[in-house]
């Protein structure tokens, strides 16, 4: 961030002064040249790639700080703890959530939803009543509702989007009832790149007092999350798609939620006296961080959000809908090309088919060009369905990328074009 | 485009995979067989129609990339009127061409046509595609063995 | 590792060519110098310090091959796929398993055990069932089979351990019986660095069909552990304690075991269809490793299993017991000084207790002179309760350590025994 | 020994910790607290008995380091005889000399004895051993405002 006005952390700069080539270079893996291209990464829905603050303080933290937390009377372990503890802090500032003992360290969004749907949803349901997610949930926001269903005879019932992949709201005010007893949807679909109106929707659920589940998992990294605005009741995201580590994570849930929960995990740290007969659970949030947690994963995360608010959420935002509306525009040009998810709100993500190639086809095709997307059904079978189609070709934008990229990818895209209609030649 | 790709992308499997052969169902199949791959969503069922361990007829339905699609294209034409034996023959010849660095000559003028899908093999991740439906004849044929052990 | 030969990987050195102090220098924290003395890093038990290629292997990962695994059709995400899966194979090796799909990625030996309890046991055990335990485990040994009787009405049973901290194999023979579902007991102990007869009780546990866990959290950094001659049922470790990254671990378990068990997590990776109405789930290991996995902490892993495997663990534990006879000799002339734990077989854990000093007191004045040991309950609070003692203290000791760290930490307990026989003076 | 850990450990501390005073169990005590540090395992329980707002009587029994032990020792001693508002006070100046950089003159003329404690300000871990005794009597002293406030 050499090329940034450090003094202007948390004050970040107006939108005309950031100097995103600059940023870029603050990515050492994008500037490998595979196959001799230069590469176009426009996989980020997947995972983001890092900047060198965060590899750096990962590393600094072996090389300087690693100790356990919470247990050592050393000064190396007060320090792992103190670092451990004050990510705490910038991931409470980060969401703006009302306290810190509401942030709860896990492995990624997955481990997230499983801990609430373990530990919240699981004692609490009983059968015929039901879970409501939407049509365009990640599978890690649809298969550990399906597992507490199975185990309590609960029902999974499924918010309908309309063909531009918007959630349909009337369909979602029917669909609560008393039998409603959580409402798990995402902040910003991965394979559509649709940002829903949760806003609405939890109001709308709270109206009922049903508790609303925010997957975050995408939309932390592209737009600026304020917890105590959308009051919602449980948020997750994962680090690495955030730009920080792999195999960090975090749940915030409201306090009043958490306390009343079971632990999620037995072991050390989650309890404060344990006999073989039975054990006192620890104070929140250590009483869900059971065992020995990621701690270099969490000071790499913290590194990754004082990036983020160095560069400036907003200023994020608004690079990323030129990006999007660039590549939009470029894509609707490509002859045969036909954009999947059109909703008015999005983030950076476009999925696309094309009439001459598979999606897997044209996969191969683009990285052999340096051009790395994403093909498949991106871990929403169900949302492939809703659309007929068996899978698609997703690139997403990170503020990194720039317009490029998007040439490479259409370039490239034209040349799957000529390959499958057979204008090669020899 | 790179050789690599030229020959991964021959216009025997793009027009193979275009215009697929033997894609439809069968009536009356002896076998039916799901082939199904997670990583693309790639999905196809196979029907064998056997009789005296000949396959007598062979067809495939299902979606899936250029690749699949041609290979099961392809592998259908192939086996049909062929001894059951024989075609465990082809699938263990195919399974070496799309694997081995280099493979024999002897191998190659066996498998004729198939050769094409010798490409893959610079492609690793696009294996699976060209082995799925012969992944699932080998399903059928494993079951016909079962089923010949256990009516002798 | 520059001094060993590198060749010499997995065919590692006689004993007496190690060239010790050179891998000392592979591990850049312990050069540091809290309160300008040397640092004697004594609380090996809690965490490993990392060498240079772990924390290069990580920063490497994220420079050069950072990508999701197992979906995307590029070359990045193959390449960072090949370099997960192959951290695979090298645990198998490394563990002698039998089977790579028997291998799962975890965040740490806490989650695994956690994973063995919902996974397995729960929907096993009946009202009276029980589960066998040690008096030595660790809290996470402990709090996740108290969790699952509380959830089912089993029951859990203890081995009592004699004075010297070592299981009573008669009292364990008398507690198996057809009730017995599970045993679950530590590879070696946290506390007292006791090794526990592992492969008899096995065998007994065995004669009755009675599946074993194994908790190798401490064990796997001390000496080789052969998976196929334990035919232990499941195995455990954590990355952080065996020089590896924190936030990943591993659970081993036999493949008959996990194909008849329920997924733990649900999510991303571990389905191979979902609709709404139901899914499938993926085969081993996947389907216990659901959403995006610690990817550059497994990469970690397997680059100190390598630097492990480079020193050789035979060599490893010659050295270590080296040092545990200098340490026990040496402590065993200070006053007042009473080892907790003294049983045949021992790894380099030593638990101690003062009599002019509380263990927290002990710490904070060791701290000052540069010697980082632990004091507490070493999350074994029963086990505190058996030997009758508030906490302990406790010197834990790598290979990269040697006899003058031993001199600094018992030298630093002369001081505390001046402090506090008032002979300070002014 | 460096100053730090001269001034954590004085003679004080030491004598206090190794034979604390008021170390018991009160007979018919008004408030009996446990307070414990998981961290090192320090559990004690702190006995007060109290009439006409005025603490009569405190004692403390449980097992700790020195710095708990002294802590508790000394506070015992100080709270006797002491009404209920004033240990309030005391108990605002003890947090203040263990947490506050450079605690004003009057507040450790005020502590007398106890800013021997105020050593623990350089081992921000050992705050809480020192604190926990303290952290008992606020917890009994809340419980006497609850009960007055549900008795009035
Ligand atoms: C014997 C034993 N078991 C389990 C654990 C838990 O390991 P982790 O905290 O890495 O999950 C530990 C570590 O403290 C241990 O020593
Ligand atoms: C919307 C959404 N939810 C959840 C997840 C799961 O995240 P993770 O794999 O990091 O646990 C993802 C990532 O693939 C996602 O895109």
């Amino acid at each position: 961030m050499s090329l940034i006005d450090r003094s202007a952390e948390h004050s970040s700069l107006p939108f005309s002064k950031v100097d995103w080539p600059a940023i870029r270079r603050d990515f050492p893996l994008l500037t490998q040249q595979p196959y001799g291209k230069p590469l176009a990464y426009l996989d980020n829905a997947a995972t983001t790639q890092k900047p060198n603050i965060v590899i750096d303080s990962v590393a600094h933290f072996y090389r300087f700080d690693n100790a356990n937390v919470h247990r050592g009377v050393y000064q190396l372990s007060e320090r792992a703890t103190a670092a451990f503890e004050a990510a705490r802090d910038k991931i409470k500032y980060f969401l703006n959530a009302p306290l810190r003992e509401e942030i709860i360290f896990v492995r990624g969004a997955t481990e997230a939803i499983n801990l609430v749907a373990q530990s919240y949803a699981r004692p609490r349901l009983k059968p015929f009543d039901e879970i409501l997610i939407s049509a365009m949930e990640h599978h890690s926001n649809i298969v550990p509702w399906q597992m507490v269903c199975k185990q309590t005879g609960a029902q999974l019932k499924v918010i309908p989007i309309n063909d531009n992949g918007e959630i349909m709201l009337d369909s979602y005010r029917a669909l609560l009832s008393e039998k409603t007893k959580i409402v798990a949807i995402t902040h910003l679909s991965n394979a559509l790149g649709s940002i829903p109106p949760v806003q609405k929707m939890i109001t709308m659920a709270h109206a009922r007092e049903i508790p609303v589940l925010l997957d975050g998992a995408q939309a932390a990294a592209h737009f600026k999350v304020d917890l105590q605005t959308l009051d919602c009741d449980f948020y997750t995201f994962s680090g690495h798609k955030i730009y920080g580590p792999t195999g960090v994570g975090m749940l915030y849930g409201k306090k009043s939620y958490l306390e009343a929960m079971e632990p999620y995990q037995g072991g050390g740290e989650m309890i404060s006296r344990v006999s073989f007969e039975s054990s006192d659970y620890n104070s929140l949030p250590y009483k869900f961080e059971a065992g020995t947690p990621n701690i270099a994963g969490v000071v790499g995360l913290a590194a990754a959000l004082g990036y983020i608010n160095t560069i400036g959420l907003d200023n994020i935002r608004q690079r990323e809908q030129q990006l999007l509306n660039y590549a939009t525009q470029a894509l609707e040009q490509t002859a045969g090309l036909r954009i999947i998810g059109m909703a008015k709100h999005k983030a950076s993500i476009i999925s696309f088919v094309l009439d001459s190639a598979h999606p897997h086809d044209i996969s191969t095709i683009l990285d052999q060009q340096g051009v790395a997307i994403r093909a498949g059904h991106h871990c929403a079978m169900p949302l492939m369905t809703r659309f007929n189609v068996p899978a698609t070709a997703r690139a997403s934008f990170s503020f990194y990328n720039n317009e490029s990229d998007i040439e490479q990818l259409v370039q490239s895209l034209q040349l799957v074009n000529q390959i499958f209609s057979g204008k090669m030649g020899e | 485009m790179n050789d690599e790709l030229r020959a991964l992308y021959q216009e025997v499997i793009i027009d193979h995979g275009r215009h697929p052969r033997n894609f439809k169902k069968l009536d009356h199949p002896s076998y039916t067989q799901e082939g199904y791959n997670p990583l693309c969503g790639d999905r196809l069922t196979l029907y064998l129609r056997i009789a005296d361990n000949k396959i007598i007829d062979a067809s495939f339905e299902g979606q899936g990339c250029a690749i699949s699609m041609a290979a099961s294209s392809l592998m259908t034409e192939r086996i049909k009127n062929m001894p059951v034996t024989e075609a465990r023959q082809l699938f263990d010849a195919f399974q070496n061409l799309v694997t081995q660095p280099d493979p024999p000559k002897k191998i190659r003028e066996y498998l004729g046509k198939l050769t094409v899908l010798g490409g893959v093999r610079d492609f690793p991740v696009r294996i699976k595609c060209a082995t799925l439906p012969w992944h699932a004849l080998n399903a059928c044929l494993n079951n016909i063995t079962k089923q010949i052990v256990s009516t002798e």
